[in-house]
């Protein structure tokens, strides 16, 4: 591996990596449930899109290349559709109760009546 | 003091854990998610086992790995059979424990 | 490289954690679906990142069918919540 | 290896944590949550052990497939507050039930810790046993040959799971399709993934039961990748289970087995015994028992988490 190639796929992980903790950052910081959901999925498709970036040139050949990229694909469609739906279902939460306790109870606790 | 050895305690940990859920806990359904923990601690000591008896040029022992898989799939059918058992007990009684004094049956709302 | 990669992997596995512990939090079921989600995308770049470290193509395998049945679980999870009703 | 170290320190302290969160949480929901984020954390620490086909189990089986039904448990029902708290046990009870996992645990531990170094191996066997099949994967050489019978039980405890399932249909529903009825979005999010991703699901299910005869995968992991490509269009309303009558769900769900069983019983005439290979049809005979299997898994799979037949619910 050329130094070029190595320093390259180290400042994408690198970078993929500070996603990741900016996405929490986020997420432990953003008040309310739609912005947690947008702060996970864009920060995480971007970090994992980037660590992606930064294997491809040490994958061992093409098959392994394609299946990287591959999951990325997956990672963001599945990703994507699930926001999609939670962010549905907090919506619909929040018309049916508008006012949200902090506390334990309420709308967070899902099987116990 | 390996990984290995790391991950062996957390085996222990993890039976610990689950064998005090399956015990201090009323509900059905949380004591087969106690007993799934239980069953993915005893599993992953196969796993540890199978890693020290690494040998013949392999990463780790394939046999454990083996019967670790044949347990997984077998755990699954139980849990999916003691789900049922649990659906089938409440839609009847309207119980979601097995206390040995049941309190007055109520009828399931759906 | 083996190093970077796997210090890589321990930040990120780092990272999701702490996120986990607000997601489990709650307080709504929302924030909670969103554990399984994270902890989904999270493992997956750990997984690659280990993969690259031991040169193991084997360990892609898994992190493909984590994305792939971590779609599906998500997906199964919110119907399954629907199923509870707005609580 | 300090990373290694650290990222192990890291997964056992995590796994821990979310197992004692499953069981703190304080909803049903809650704790199938924690239940399957440690199943997620479970596959990594299997990774980090070197077994690559458990993690690969784990994440379909341990965690996806276990978690679904579990969830699709809960929300079904709905545990009185009085009947629960009336069962659980005191907190003397409590104490000594945490006194008792602590002894178990602590004795474990002590028994894993002192154990000889280097351990007992049954590796070289293994590979001795099954160098002749010319399978490249030896957990999958041992699935098939050195443990065969094993595998052979597992798979038609998978039938009987199924059948032990659908008999807790209540009489009057025998017949009916199973699970509960989704209503259909026709042009929501859910029905474009129900729609892309089972093509590419069951490429890859495919991919993964066939690469285990060389690489980690295999029959199991495989079948439960195209049960979940199965499962998802009926979450997404696309289209109904089919009934428990139907014979072809039937045959799928036992063809794997009888197949297993007809090699297993052929072996008496042209090999030395039950489950004994003839010398140079070994991989063939495999691979045919992998394939129906694979399909026989994804069929009971998908049946176990639909769960017992049920009529449509009327409005």
């Amino acid at each position: 591996m050329s130094l070029l190639v190595g320093a390259f796929s180290t400042a994408c992980v690198l970078a993929g990596v500070f996603f990741f903790v900016a996405g929490t950052a986020g997420l432990i910081r953003f008040p309310d449930t739609l912005s947690r959901v947008h702060a996970l999925t864009k920060a995480d498709n971007l970090g994992l899109g980037l660590i992606v970036l930064g294997l491809l040139p040490l994958a061992p050949g093409l098959g392994a290349a394609l299946k990287l990229l591959l999951i990325w694909v997956l990672v963001v469609i599945g990703g994507a559709t699930a926001a999609q739906l939670i962010g549905a279902a907090a919506a619909r939460d929040e018309h049916a109760m508008p006012s949200p306790p902090s506390g334990g109870r309420g709308l967070g606790e899902g099987g116990v009546p | 003091m390996t990984g290995t050895d790391i991950l062996a305690l957390a085996a222990c940990g993890l039976v610990a854990i689950g064998l005090y859920g399956l015990v201090a806990q009323a509900e059905v359904l949380r004591k087969i998610i106690a007993f799934n923990l239980l069953g993915a601690g005893v599993f992953l000591l196969f796993g540890v086992v199978a890693r020290r008896g690494a040998g013949a040029g392999l990463a780790a022992d394939p046999v454990p790995q083996a019967m670790v898989i044949t347990g997984l799939v077998v755990a699954f059918a139980a849990t999916a059979l003691a789900l049922v058992l649990t659906l089938r007990l409440y839609q009847i009684t309207g119980a979601a424990t097995v206390a040995e004094d049941p309190p007055e049956p109520t009828a399931p709302d759906s | 490289m083996t190093e970077i990669l796997l210090g890589a992997a321990f930040v990120v596995l780092l990272s999701v954690l702490a996120g986990l512990w607000r997601v489990l939090r709650g307080p709504r079921r929302a924030d909670r679906l969103m554990a399984a989600q994270l902890l989904c995308t999270g493992g997956i770049a750990a997984l690659l990142l280990v993969a690259g470290a031991y040169g193991d193509g084997a360990i892609l395998d898994v992190a493909l069918l984590l994305a792939l049945l971590g779609a599906f679980t998500s997906v199964a999870f919110v119907m399954a919540a629907r199923l509870v009703g707005p609580r | 290896m300090t990373a290694g170290l650290l990222l192990d320190l890291l997964l056992a302290l995590a796994v821990l944590g979310t197992a004692a969160w499953t069981l703190a949480a304080r909803s049903q929901f809650a704790a199938v949550i924690g239940f399957v984020v440690t199943g997620l954390l479970l596959t990594l620490v299997w990774v980090r052990l070197g077994a690559v086909d458990v993690a690969l189990t784990e994440a379909a089986i341990g965690a996806g497939a276990t978690g679904v039904i579990l969830l699709y448990v809960v929300a079904r029902l709905r545990g009185g507050e009085a009947e629960i708290s009336a069962a659980t046990p005191s907190r003397a009870q409590r104490a000594l039930a945490a006194l008792l996992a602590l002894s178990v645990g602590g004795a474990l531990a002590y028994g894993v810790l002192s154990l000889p170094d280097p351990a007992p191996s049954l590796a070289e066997a293994a590979l001795a046993g099954t160098a002749p099949l010319g399978l490249g994967n030896p957990v999958s050489a041992v699935l098939m040959a050195h443990r065969g019978l094993d595998t052979l039980l597992e798979a038609i405890v998978l039938v009987f799971a199924v059948l032990a399932v659908w008999s807790m249909a209540a009489d009057h529903r025998w017949g009916g399709r199973p699970g509960p009825v989704f209503q259909r979005e026709e042009h929501g999010p859910l029905s474009l993934l129900a729609r892309i991703l089972p093509p590419v699901g069951i490429v890859i299910g495919i991919y993964i039961a066939w690469v285990g005869a060389d690489s980690p995968g295999g029959k199991f992991q495989g079948g439960t990748i195209l049960a979940a490509m199965w499962v998802l269009p009926w979450i997404a309303g696309l289209v109904r289970p089919p009934s428990v009558t139907d014979w072809r769900l039937r045959l799928m769900i036992a063809i794997g087995p009888l197949t297993f069983l007809a090699v297993g019983l052929a072996g008496f005439v042209v090999a030395e015994g039950f489950l004994a290979y003839p010398p140079g049809f070994a991989k063939p005979l495999i691979l045919l028992i992998e394939a129906a299997m694979t399909l026989s898994v994804a069929a009971a799979l998908a049946c176990l988490i639909a769960g017992p037949p049920e009529r449509r619910r009327r409005a």
